[in-house]
Order: C-alpha cells, then sequence, then structure tokens
C-alpha cells in the first residue's frame, strides 16, 4: 500500500496542483501562459527522449511540432467547411501525433542512420529545409503570415466548446499529464532501457542483438509522435501557426529549456519547460537583454552543472533518502555561497543593462531603474557600484564554492556509511 | 566433427597495411579455444572481423552452417555469438541491473517492445538474478555501472556478454590488468559462465591460457603459425620461436 | 555559354569563401572533434572588428588586426571555455558552442546596434577590373577570390611541410596516438580552436563588407558552413574544398538555369489540381529553390553516401 | 489564503528589473503597443515605441483628450512571435486595455485582426479596437476587412499603384525586372504590378520578373544582377527589404548596373544604413513614402508642426520616417474627442469618413474598409540635401529628394470589403 501511494503519489499530486491552478491564477495572461507551460513541457518531455534518454542531439526537432500545428489548423478548417469527418477538439492532438509520428518515421529513416554530431547536423538541415518551405509553399503554409483558425468547431461532452481559455487550460492539463504518464512508462520498458543503451554505447548494443539505428529510429519516431501532440495543443491554444513554429530558433528554445532544466533526470525537462517560458514571458517586457541572459544561462548550465536544474536536486538525493537531517549541516555554506552568487549576477546584470540603455537607448526613456533605484548609466557612479558588487561577488563565491563543496562531500560521505534509515 | 566458427582464408586490411593475412581457423563446438599471440598480431581485430563489428577483405566466416562474413554486429548475435571488449565496453549511466538486463532483452525475445514494462517481465528479472548472483553484483545492482571498481567492471562487461544466452562466446582479454587473486576469481567466472557452451579467449596470461584451453592456436602477425592441445603448443619448435620462446610472460 | 562560364565564376567565389569558413571549422574539427556552432559567430566578430579597424585606420590595418584578434578570443573562449566542457563529451561541446554563438550574437547588438554597420568596400578596390558580357568585375572580388586561394595554398603547405601540419594530419588520422607521443595537446587544442577561429575572422573581413554586416549575418551563413563541412566530409580537408566549390557553383547555376520543377512533375505524369493545396509545387523554379538546394544536397549525400565526399571516419 | 497572495505577490515581484517610464496618469486612455522589444528586430519595435511615446506626448501637452486625460502608450513586447502576440492580447483584455496598435509583420497583424474578431464576437462589452500602422497586406481591408481594425499607411496595392504610376511618367524607363520575395507579401506585390503595370504602362516591356527565397537566404544577389545586365533592364522594381535590399542593392552598385531601382523601403533606417551613400546613389535608389524631409512641402507645413518635427530631431537624433504612426495619434486623438468617450465601438464609428489635412492634400479614412487614403511621394537618394538623414545621431549625408507626387486619385483603389458592423 506504501509501495502504491509512493509511486502514485507525485501523478495524483500533479493532478490536484494542474486542477487547482486556474483557481490561483485566473487572468487571461496566465492562463495563456500555464497553458503553453503546459503544452511546451509535453514538447521539453518528447524532446529529452531524444537528448536526455538517446543521446541524440537535434536541432531540429520543432519540425514536427510545428508541422503537427498545420495540419491540425488545416484540419479545424476543413471540419467547418465540411469537407473533413468531424473530429471532437478533444481528440485532435491525437491527430496531431500521428502527423508528428508520421513525418518522425518518414524523415528519421534518413537522420537517424547516424548518431552523434552528424545526426545533430542532419537535424539542423532538415530544420532550415522544412522553414524555408513554409515561405515557398503558400497554399499549405501561407507563408510568413501563417494560417488560423477557430477552435469552437461544436459543442462536446458536458457542453464543452473550447471557446473560454479555461476550458482549453483543462484540454491542455489533461493531455499533458496523460502525456507525461505515457513518456514515463516509455522509460521502463524494453525500448526505453535499450535507448539509454544506445546513448550510453551505441556500439556494445550491436553486440547485444540490437540495431542501434534502428532503436534511434524508434526513439525519434515517438518522441515525434509526443512533439506532434504538443504542436496540435499549441494550435488549438493561439488558433495560429506561423513559420515561427517549424524555426530553428523553436528548436533551440526547447533545447534550452531541456538543457537548463536538466537531461538526466525525467523531471528536468518539466522544471525547465516551467521556468524558461515563465521567465521568458515576464522578463521580455522589462529588459531587452532577456537572449543575453538566457544564452549565457545555457553556457553557465553547460560548464558548471551539466545535470541541469534536476541535476542539482539528484545529487542531493542519496542523502535526504538517508535522513533529512544530514542536509542540515548543507544549509550554511549552500547559503553564503548562494549569497553571493546573487550578488556577483546582480552587479553583472546591472552592467549589463547600462550597457544596452548606452547603447540602444530610445530618447522617451528619460531614466534606467535597476532593481528600483535610479541609475544614471552616464555619471561614473552606477559603474563602479555595480563593477565593485559583480567583483566582490565574484571573489566571494570563489571564496565559498569550496566550502559548499566540501559541505557536499561529507554530507554524501556520512550518507554513504548510515544505513538506509 | 561439427565446428561453431570455420574462418577460410580470412584477410583485413586498413589501407596498405594488412593485419590478417589469410587466416584459416576451426573453433569445433563446445571447446575452450584460445588464441594467443604477440602485441600487434591482430588478435582483436580478428575478433572484430568475426563479431562483425568490420567485414573482412577477404575470405569466409561461418557460424556452425550460417555465413557470417558480411552480416552486421546484431545479426551475428541474433544467431548465437556473443563477445567481451578489451576495452571495458559498458552502459556507464545505467545502474548495473539494467546492464544485464539489457544482455537478456533481445534474446528472451523483448526485442524492441514499447508496451510493456521491464519491472513486470518475470522472465527478465529471474535471468537478471541468476547473472548477478554469478557474477558476483547483486549487491551493488542499483548503483551506475560507471562508479564500479575495475574488476567489477570486467565482470559485468563478462555480465552482459552471456546474459543473452548465446552458445559461442568471444573473450578478449577477460583478465587484463587484474590482480592475481582477481584473475582467480575471473577463471572461475569465466568457467561457470562457458560450461555447455563454445568459448573462444584471447589472453596473455599463460597460466590462464594453459589452466582453461582445450585447444590453443597461435596467431603471429596476421597468421596462424599452429593450433593444437596446450601440450602440442607447449612443444612446437615453430611456436616456440615465433613466441615463446622469445621471452613470454 | 558565357551565363555558363559566368556562373562558374561566381559560384567558384562564393565557393571559396564558403571554404574560408569550412577551412577553420574542419581544422578544429579534426583536431579536436568539436563541431563549432559558433564558427560563423566568430565570421561576424571578423566583420565587426574589420569595421571598427578600418573606421580608426584603414582596410589593410583590420585584414590583419581583425583575424588576429578574432584569433585571441577564439583562443580565450578555448581555453576558459570549450577545456572544462570537454570532459561532458562532444555533444556537450557542440551544446557550449551553440550557446556561444547566441552570446556573441547578443554581445555584437550591445556594442554595435542591432542595424547594420556601414562596412564598406575600400575605395581603391571599388572600381572594376574588367567588363565581361557587361557586366563590371570589381578588383575586390578579385582580391576576395585571391585572398581565398592563398589562404587554401597556405594551409596547404602548412599541412604537408611544417611540423605543425605533420601533427595536425597525425591527429587527423589518429587522435588518441598523438596525445600519446607527448605533446601538450591542450595547449595545441588552444591554438587550433584559435587559428580555426582566425580563418572564420579572415572570411568576415574580406565577405562583410559585401554581404552586409550586421547581427543576423552568422545565422544566415552558419548552416551553409555545416552542411558544406558533412557534404565534403567531415574532418577532410579537401572535402571541404570540394563541396565549398559544388555549393557555391550548383546554387549559381540553378539561378541562371531557371527550370520549373512543375514542369518536371508534368513530365512524369503526375497531376496536379492547380487550385489546390499542392499547386505550389507546378510553380517552383530552381532560380527560388536555390539557397535550399545545399540542405537538399546534404540530405541526399546522407542517404547515399553517410561519410561525405571525402570522409574517412566516423563522428 | 495568505499563501496565494504571497505567491502572487511574488510572481508580480519576480522581473528583477523595472525600466518605468515617466508621467504615468492614474485616469489615462491606455493604447496597447505589440511590438518586438527584444530578440534579433528589437530595433524596429523600439524606434516605433519611441515614435508612439513622443507623439503622444505631444497630444497630451496640447491638453489631452476627452477633456484632458492622457493618452499612454502601454508597451508590450511580442518578440516577433506570433503566440506572444495572442499572449500580449489577453494582457490587453486582462488589463482592461481598449485600443491596441501594431504594425511590424503582417502575420502578427493577421493574428491580431482574428484574434479581436473572436473576442469582440464573444464579448461585446469588452470589445477591442485595433490600429493598424504598417502591416500593408491588402486583405485586411479587402475580404478581411473588419469593423475592428483601421490602417494608416497604404497597403501593397496602392503603394504599387504608386510606383508604376511614376514609372509610366518616366520616359527614361523602357526595360524593367522585377525582383520580390517569395512568400505572402512579394508575391501579392508581384501580381499586384503585373496587373498595374499593364493598365497604366504599357508601353514598359517587362523583361524579367523573378522571385527569391526571402529573409536574407540569398546571400549573393550577383548572378541576379547577372541576369538583369543580361535582360539589357534599366529600371528594377521590387518589393524586398532588410537584408534582401541592402545586399541587392550592395551587389548592383559593385557590378555598377546601370539601373535604377523602385522600392517602397529603402528609407527605413537599417536599410540606409546598410546600404550607405555610395550605393544609393549609385543606383539611384528610389522609395514611396507619405512624406520625407526634404520635399518641398515640408516648410509649408504649419508652424506648429514644425516646431514638433525640430524637437524630434533634436530630442531623439533621428529622422523623421514614418509620419503614418503621428497619424495613427492624431486620428485616435480626434476620434477620441468626436466620439466623447473611449467606447471602442463609438470611437470605431467616430474614425469612420474622418479627415485630416496631409502636406499634399487630404488624408481619408474610407469608412468603406477603414483604410486610410492619401497622397504619396516617390523620392531619390541624393547627397548635399538640407536635411540629411540622421540616426541615433549619426548623419548618413545622404537623403531623398522628390521625384514627384501620386495624388490620393491615382492611388485609391475599389475595395472589396463588405464590412459588419455591430
Amino acid at each position: 500500500m506504501n509501495m502504491l501511494v509512493g509511486r502514485l503519489g507525485p501523478w495524483i499530486g500533479g493532478a490536484i496542483v494542474l486542477i487547482a491552478l486556474p483557481y490561483v491564477f485566473s487572468s487571461g495572461f496566465a492562463l495563456t501562459l500555464m497553458s503553453q507551460i503546459g503544452l511546451l513541457i509535453v514538447f521539453a518531455l518528447a524532446y529529452n527522449m531524444l537528448l536526455g534518454q538517446g543521446g541524440m542531439l537535434s536541432f531540429g526537432h520543432a519540425v514536427y511540432f510545428g508541422l503537427a500545428g498545420y495540419f491540425t489548423i488545416h484540419y479545424l478548417n476543413f471540419i467547418y467547411e465540411e469537407e473533413v469527418p468531424y473530429i471532437p477538439v478533444t481528440l485532435i492532438p491525437l491527430l496531431g501525433g500521428l502527423v508528428g509520428l508520421f513525418f518522425g518515421i518518414l524523415i528519421g529513416y534518413v537522420s537517424t542512420r547516424r548518431a552523434g554530431t552528424t545526426f545533430a547536423m542532419i537535424s539542423l538541415g532538415f530544420g532550415e529545409m522544412v522553414t524555408a518551405l513554409t515561405l515557398v509553399l503558400v497554399a499549405i503554409f501561407n507563408g510568413e503570415d501563417g494560417i488560423q483558425t477557430d477552435r469552437v468547431i461544436g459543442e462536446e461532452l458536458f457542453g464543452v466548446t473550447y471557446g473560454p481559455n479555461i476550458e482549453v487550460y483543462y484540454l491542455i492539463a489533461g493531455w499533458c499529464l496523460l502525456c507525461t504518464l505515457a513518456m514515463f512508462l516509455l522509460t521502463r520498458t524494453p525500448f526505453g532501457r535499450i535507448s539509454n543503451a544506445v546513448r550510453d554505447n551505441a556500439e556494445r548494443v550491436e553486440f547485444i542483438g540490437y540495431s542501434s539505428q534502428r532503436i534511434r529510429w524508434l526513439a525519434f519516431s515517438l518522441s515525434s509522435f509526443f512533439a506532434g501532440i504538443a504542436g496540435a495543443l499549441h494550435a488549438v491554444n493561439i488558433e495560429h501557426v506561423g513559420f515561427e513554429q517549424v524555426s530553428v530558433l523553436q528548436s533551440g528554445l526547447v533545447l534550452f529549456m531541456v538543457y537548463i532544466g536538466g537531461t538526466g533526470s525525467f523531471v528536468g525537462p518539466i522544471i525547465g519547460a516551467t521556468l524558461l517560458y515563465f521567465l521568458q514571458s515576464t522578463l521580455t517586457g522589462v529588459t531587452e537583454a532577456w537572449v543575453l541572459y538566457l544564452g549565457v544561462m545555457f553556457v553557465a548550465v553547460i560548464m558548471f552543472f551539466p545535470g541541469g536544474l534536476a541535476g542539482l536536486i539528484t545529487m542531493h538525493q542519496p542523502i535526504w533518502r538517508v535522513h533529512s537531517r544530514l542536509l542540515a549541516p548543507l544549509l550554511i555554506p549552500y547559503a553564503r555561497f548562494f549569497a553571493a552568487l546573487v550578488a556577483s549576477v546582480l552587479g553583472c546584470i546591472g552592467l549589463i543593462e547600462m550597457l544596452y540603455f548606452r547603447s540602444s537607448r530610445l530618447s522617451t526613456e528619460t531614466e534606467l531603474i535597476i532593481f528600483g533605484i535610479e541609475s544614471d548609466p552616464f555619471s561614473a557612479v552606477p559603474w563602479v557600484v555595480f563593477t565593485g558588487i559583480a567583483v566582490a561577488g565574484g571573489f566571494a563565491v570563489r571564496k565559498t564554492l569550496p566550502s559548499a563543496v566540501s559541505a557536499w562531500n561529507t554530507a554524501i560521505a556520512d550518507a554513504r556509511a548510515l544505513p538506509r534509515g | 566433427m561439427n565446428n561453431a566458427l570455420t574462418l577460410t582464408g580470412v584477410r583485413k586490411s586498413f589501407g596498405a597495411t594488412e593485419i590478417i593475412r589469410g587466416v584459416d581457423m576451426e573453433i569445433r563446438d563446445g571447446e575452450r579455444h584460445a588464441i594467443i599471440g604477440p602485441n600487434g598480431a591482430g588478435k582483436s581485430t580478428l575478433y572484430n572481423l568475426i563479431s562483425g563489428r568490420f567485414p573482412p577483405s577477404a575470405g569466409g566466416i561461418r557460424l556452425y552452417d550460417t555465413d557470417i562474413t558480411n552480416k552486421k554486429a546484431f545479426e551475428i548475435n541474433r544467431l548465437g555469438l556473443t563477445r567481451s571488449f578489451q576495452v571495458t565496453n559498458i552502459f556507464a549511466r545505467m545502474s548495473v541491473l539494467d546492464n544485464v538486463r539489457c544482455g537478456c532483452l533481445f534474446a528472451l525475445g523483448h526485442r524492441y517492445a514499447w508496451w510493456k514494462l521491464v519491472g513486470r517481465l518475470r522472465d527478465l528479472n529471474d535471468r537478471t538474478a541468476v547473472i548477478l548472483k554469478d557474477i558476483g553484483l547483486w549487491g551493488k545492482r542499483d548503483l551506475p555501472a560507471g562508479l564500479l571498481s575495475y574488476a567489477d567492471q570486467r565482470a559485468l562487461e563478462l555480465g552482459i556478454a552471456v546474459a543473452g544466452g548465446a552458445n559461442v562466446i568471444l573473450l578478449d582479454e577477460p583478465t587484463a590488468g587484474m590482480s592475481h587473486s582477481e584473475i582467480e576469481q575471473a577463471v572461475s567466472l569465466i568457467r561457470r559462465i562457458s560450461e555447455g557452451k563454445t568459448l573462444v579467449i584471447v589472453e596473455h596470461d599463460m597460466g590462464v591460457v594453459f589452466d582453461l584451453a582445450d585447444r590453443i592456436s597461435v596467431l603471429v602477425y596476421g597468421e596462424i603459425i599452429a593450433t593444437g592441445t596446450p601440450s602440442e603448443i607447449r612443444s612446437s619448435a615453430a611456436v616456440q620461436e615465433a613466441y615463446l620462446g622469445t621471452g613470454a610472460s | 555559354m558565357e551565363s555558363f562560364i559566368f556562373a562558374m565564376f561566381n559560384g567558384v567565389l562564393y565557393g571559396m569563401l564558403l571554404f574560408l569558413l569550412a577551412s577553420g571549422l574542419t581544422l578544429i574539427f579534426s583536431m579536436m572533434g568539436v563541431l563549432n556552432f559558433a564558427h560563423a559567430s566568430f565570421f561576424m566578430l571578423g566583420a565587426y572588428f574589420a569595421y571598427q579597424i578600418s573606421e580608426g585606420l584603414n582596410f589593410w590595418a583590420a585584414l590583419i588586426v581583425a583575424p588576429v584578434i578574432v584569433g585571441l578570443v577564439g583562443a580565450g573562449i578555448e581555453r576558459w571555455g570549450l577545456r572544462p566542457v570537454h570532459r561532458y563529451g562532444h555533444v556537450a561541446e557542440l551544446l557550449f558552442t551553440f550557446g556561444v554563438a547566441y552570446v556573441i550574437e547578443e554581445l555584437v547588438q550591445m556594442i554595435w546596434g542591432r542595424v547594420p554597420v556601414p562596412y564598406e568596400i575600400p575605395d581603391v578596390m571599388a572600381g572594376a577590373l574588367f567588363t565581361w558580357q557587361g557586366f563590371d568585375y570589381s578588383i575586390y572580388r578579385v582580391f576576395m577570390l585571391v585572398v581565398s586561394v592563398a589562404i587554401f595554398v597556405a594551409l596547404f603547405a602548412l599541412l604537408t611541410y611544417t611540423r605543425i601540419g605533420l601533427i595536425i594530419r597525425a591527429a587527423v588520422s589518429d587522435p588518441i596516438h598523438v596525445a600519446t607521443l607527448g605533446h601538450d595537446i591542450p595547449r595545441i587544442f588552444m591554438w587550433t580552436f584559435g587559428f580555426g577561429c582566425a580563418l572564420a575572422g579572415v572570411a568576415g573581413v574580406v565577405g562583410g563588407n559585401v554581404l552586409g554586416t550586421e547581427p543576423a549575418m552568422a545565422i544566415q551563413l552558419g548552416p551553409i558552413v555545416f552542411v558544406v563541412i558533412v557534404i565534403g566530409g567531415l574532418g577532410s580537408l579537401g572535402g571541404a574544398l570540394v563541396a565549398a566549390l559544388l555549393i557555391g557553383i550548383v546554387t549559381r547555376l540553378a539561378i541562371f538555369y531557371d527550370y520549373g520543377v512543375g514542369s518536371l512533375i508534368l513530365a512524369l505524369g503526375l497531376e496536379i489540381d492547380t487550385a489546390g493545396m499542392l499547386r505550389d509545387f507546378t510553380r517552383i523554379t530552381t532560380a527560388q529553390v536555390a539557397p535550399v538546394l545545399p540542405y537538399l544536397m546534404l540530405v541526399l549525400m546522407l542517404i547515399f553516401k553517410p561519410r561525405g565526399l571525402f570522409g574517412t571516419r566516423d563522428v | 489564503m495568505a499563501l496565494i497572495k504571497w505567491v502572487r505577490t511574488f510572481a508580480v515581484m519576480l522581473p528583477v528589473v523595472l525600466v518605468a517610464f515617466s508621467a504615468r496618469g492614474a485616469d489615462t486612455v491606455k493604447l496597447g503597443l505589440i511590438e518586438p522589444f527584444s530578440g534579433p528586430i528589437a530595433a524596429v519595435g523600439r524606434d516605433t515605441l519611441e515614435i508612439f511615446e513622443f507623439f503622444a506626448n505631444e497630444v497630451n501637452q496640447r491638453g489631452g483628450v476627452l477633456g484632458g486625460r492622457h493618452i499612454e502608450i502601454v508597451p508590450l513586447d511580442n518578440a516577433m512571435n506570433a503566440e506572444k502576440t495572442t499572449q500580449q492580447l489577453r494582457k490587453v483584455i486582462d488589463d482592461d486595455i481598449r485600443f491596441v496598435s501594431q504594425g511590424v509583420g503582417s502575420n502578427h497583424a493577421l493574428n491580431i485582426i482574428k484574434f479581436l474578431q473572436r473576442h469582440n464576437r464573444r464579448n461585446p462589452d469588452q470589445a477591442i479596437l485595433y490600429l493598424n500602422h504598417s502591416a500593408v497586406t491588402t486583405s485586411f481591408t479587402n475580404e478581411l476587412c473588419s469593423f475592428w481594425h483601421f490602417r494608416f499607411d497604404a497597403n501593397v496595392d496602392m503603394k504599387v499603384a504608386a510606383l508604376v504610376t511614376q514609372l509610366g511618367r518616366d520616359p527614361s524607363v523602357q526595360k524593367l525586372y522585377m525582383l520580390n520575395q517569395n512568400y505572402a507579401y512579394g508575391q501579392a506585390f508581384q501580381v499586384a504590378a503585373q496587373q498595374m503595370l499593364a493598365e497604366r504602362a504599357p508601353g514598359i516591356e517587362l523583361v524579367g520578373d523573378e522571385l527569391i527565397v526571402p529573409f536574407g537566404k540569398v546571400l549573393d544577389f550577383t548572378p541576379y544582377i547577372a541576369k538583369i545586365k543580361a535582360a539589357g533592364a534599366d529600371t528594377v522594381l521590387t518589393g524586398n527589404w532588410g537584408p534582401d535590399l541592402v545586399r541587392f542593392v550592395k551587389a548592383a552598385s559593385e557590378a555598377n548596373l546601370d539601373a535604377s531601382f523602385y522600392t517602397i523601403y529603402a528609407g527605413i533606417p537599417s536599410s540606409v544604413a546598410g546600404i550607405g551613400a555610395k550605393d544609393g546613389i549609385a543606383t539611384r535608389l528610389k522609395q514611396v513614402t507619405e512624406m520625407h524631409e526634404n520635399d518641398p512641402l515640408y516648410d509649408q507645413q504649419p508652424a506648429e508642426l514644425l516646431d514638433t518635427y525640430d524637437r524630434w530631431r533634436q530630442q531623439t537624433g533621428k529622422s523623421i520616417y514614418s509620419e503614418r504612426m503621428r497619424w495613427t495619434i492624431e486620428f485616435f486623438a480626434a476620434a477620441l474627442n468626436k466620439a466623447g468617450s473611449d467606447d471602442p465601438a463609438l470611437v470605431a464609428a467616430a474614425m469612420e469618413g474622418m479627415t485630416m489635412e496631409g502636406p499634399a492634400g487630404p488624408l481619408v479614412m474610407r469608412g468603406a474598409d477603414h483604410q486610410i487614403i492619401f497622397p504619396m511621394v516617390i523620392s531619390t537618394m541624393a547627397e548635399d540635401l538640407e536635411r540629411p538623414y540622421i540616426y541615433e545621431g549619426d548623419n548618413y549625408e545622404v537623403a531623398f529628394a522628390t521625384d514627384g507626387w501620386i495624388m490620393s486619385d491615382a492611388i485609391e483603389l475599389p475595395t472589396t470589403c463588405e464590412m459588419k458592423r455591430p
């Protein structure tokens, strides 16, 4: 019984959170944000089936996301014109998934013949090609304008029409939960295990009876299926699909989400998609430098904690599994390190904001307010102050890091020494 | 007599250099056959040719009655031939348990299944448990394989290789880099797992070779210069001259 | 015939510019196994540095100094950025350079703004060298060609006749072996990376004023360069040259000989509803799809010859 | 509940960097401006914001609207992504903003039109009005026309009409070559030009008509230049913009192509900066706009307006390029006052048929399709003009000189719009 709660607990908890969220954040903006995050979680998890679980780095996975979106919009419009059989909007994502699967099987056959760097390049090539085609084949993709639809095609069960955003939110939440569960279970199948094996050591797999190419193809196709579901959900949510959705930029965004969240654990992409999309939506309005921060964050993750944010959490798992009190000695060194890190980051942000302000200020912007303090980038004082904070913070980071690391080392050693409690 | 492996006139060149220069060899069904030879003789290359890592430049290879000359590695494996590697070749980020599971999966017929959960596959988990206990890693089954000690990784390497239950087992220096006590354990492990099967082993440690092998082939510069029982090889003049005589270990 | 020769000449010119970029990328890949996604960003840095230097001094100073600075920036990024990532494997390295490309693009915008900078062809070379079929060929284009060919020759000589070239060639065929010969591999890596970036910088200096110096130039050129080295065969310098010329010439010929793909489809006996969803297929001409052709070539190449034209080793 | 409140506060506080804008009154009429303020083409969006804020401020200085209320511009970043546009529209609804403006990217414009059609039908009490300042797709005021959309720029067909009319007037134009971007806008330009050339300038021979892959994919235009030369063209007509225009013109200049370039967008700051004076003059680069600073009519405009222009140049260090954005604000203010209310439906009704004085004739907001009609001017890049082109304080020592005005009657095209009014 305990086992069952332990296993089902996270899923039931997740479902409760998904149901409750609209009661906490009820504005239209928040609903759209949460809906987008929901479908991006599906996309990110699908992407991680390639990157984290199959070891395939793709620069073009948005192709399956976007093509499914285009197909969905067309299908909804055709339903409107009564040219195709009616499918309730509730089940439309499945259709999107099948479109993703179709193109995944087709393109995957070619691109999964190679792994590693070559695979990455082929994915980039297909991404560029499809993006270019969206502009050439106007009848299908309608070029830069993209295509539109009205998702309200009829009344479904319980009078749901998917007109109000809240209904779409619950549609996405439902599919998100379903897909997450499905992808989680997939990791525990023979396919999932061999996919991991191909990631770790593709050559060895060939000597235990498996064609690594076939595994990659299968992983690619299944991943495209889920990416297609996400793309269809996107089409239903936004009621518009354009070339942005298939572009390499979109592929890059999902890569950033997954990698910053953490490729090594199942929850990593969920964390990454939630955090990055939230930051992106709230920060783009307040700072021009958002893309720079995103890039720096990504590079920092690769350099300093390749496990991503989820990796930072899971590295403490062996400790709290033994006993949570073992975490106590970590608090102070961690807090000191974190304070130093925040200081240096804030200093750098101040400097970058002032640089941007100087290089691309609008005449109507008369003042720059950083962290609630008015700073004049044309006088020396803020430069000195922010440089001081950044440098001092940097030194403090170097000083406090060793004690944080050694605290973790001690804790993990203690945890190993103790029996499981 | 029925041969497990038959090599006829096998050659392999990389660019202008010919590494394997016409090897004819027969491995009998059920025997333990050792291949010895100096460094650079082409032993690992020969393994790579047999197991399908590269195709040979010329010649033919048969596994029992099947021609496997130009087959891919996984096809050969499915026909019942498995191998281990000289450099440890495991799935480093996966748990020890999952490493062995992977070795069993195909042979147990689960192939590429994405609709059944490994945790629920009784035949898989039973067999994995047997092998893990056999190679002495049952207690460490939840550790990531990359964190195992060297000797444990070698044992795991063997475990993965034999997990599929293949009839013909090719081992490439399974005791390389081990201490004396570890070698003893390894040899007994090899003896256990090759019970009733055909074993081919490349080995530098002559103690292991003479202890384990029913027959021995000597490979020097891409050619087999002698094949015979341990005592025949020990007394062969040609081998003495080419190999043992020059101060074998 | 004239237009054929003209297309060929143009294709060679564009191809050589691509080769300048691809050669650095190939060198880095051969030595380090790193596919430098940020390579086109160094090309962009070369153009911006050249603009800045030619504002202060002149074009010739820029031609020498800008690539050196780009090379130093590259070496610095290798030393303090890429080297720590090395232990996480090639995919992590590729991701790192992907991130670097983002950061460089944003930094360029932060420093030089988001609109193009007026980086011009030097006046002495703006005039026509010769006029052919009514088409003025500027001295500068020929100068570009000369620079590219000179660098190719120098690179070839460097690889063939010098000690460092020997090490590089050895590393291309057997990277592990070189490490055992007692060379300071991290140092060689750092300077290889720097040198490769400097080559991209040269391409930026000579190409930036023709193609336009703006923050998006890296994104626009980057993918093509990858296509070049994949088609040529990863790690093969000769392959990169052939592929660069091939792409240069094919894309030019596609523009000159403007065939409709639609007529091909009709010739195959396929019928397409001219009002339906697929109607655009009947209207496409080769000129319209010329910039997409490299990607098509990439895909075809990978289907029929996955290692590329001259590829010798797997990734 | 305390927790929820805390979470909400946190969500609001999280944007750590706050760029505040001055002069935020309590009782303002808010105009949401949805443009890219981050990403690769943020410069375009930010330039737009600057113009909107400047001219909104001018209106406010004059006493505001509706008896003293100020117009407040609320910038909303769409990062040039359609999905962000939708998201910002939902924010507009949340914040009870009833007027939005946008112009960069016709895909976003289409998105807004469709979104507002759905939203205003479902929520008539919360209707939102869209003022389109630059998106030129003709169908927005034809088959896709909407009561909730007003356009303050000429559409593609009108701009092409102006260009072709000028081509017909110019006796030196004998052989014309067309080159356009192969996507919705470029194709629309091509079709309109083919049709109007036949009607308005039948004497001109079309020696080439080409579509290219758009958005900077063509790195080297030399082959196209060679084709143009081979065809013997003396004039080029192109709808290209951005890098596709810059590289095209630079390649032509480098090869000493002896042809005039008729374009729509040559005067955009980034294009002027990218092309540079030398190449622009060498190709006799022409643009079609609503006005430019060196036109003889410039000085004949009202004194207050000239003062405003001077203040603009002084404060921003930029030339006046987009008069239509000023018109957007002025029409908006006038319609608010005429309606005497900030109800979007009433403001829309008031705006229909509204006119204002323009430099060369009246600006008319046609009621039938909400398309503004106004005279347009064709101008050529030249040196030694009174007001050289400046952008961010950099003087380019080059500007545009008038070739001729095309009056409204030559530009006004019939509409197929069947307006559905609420």
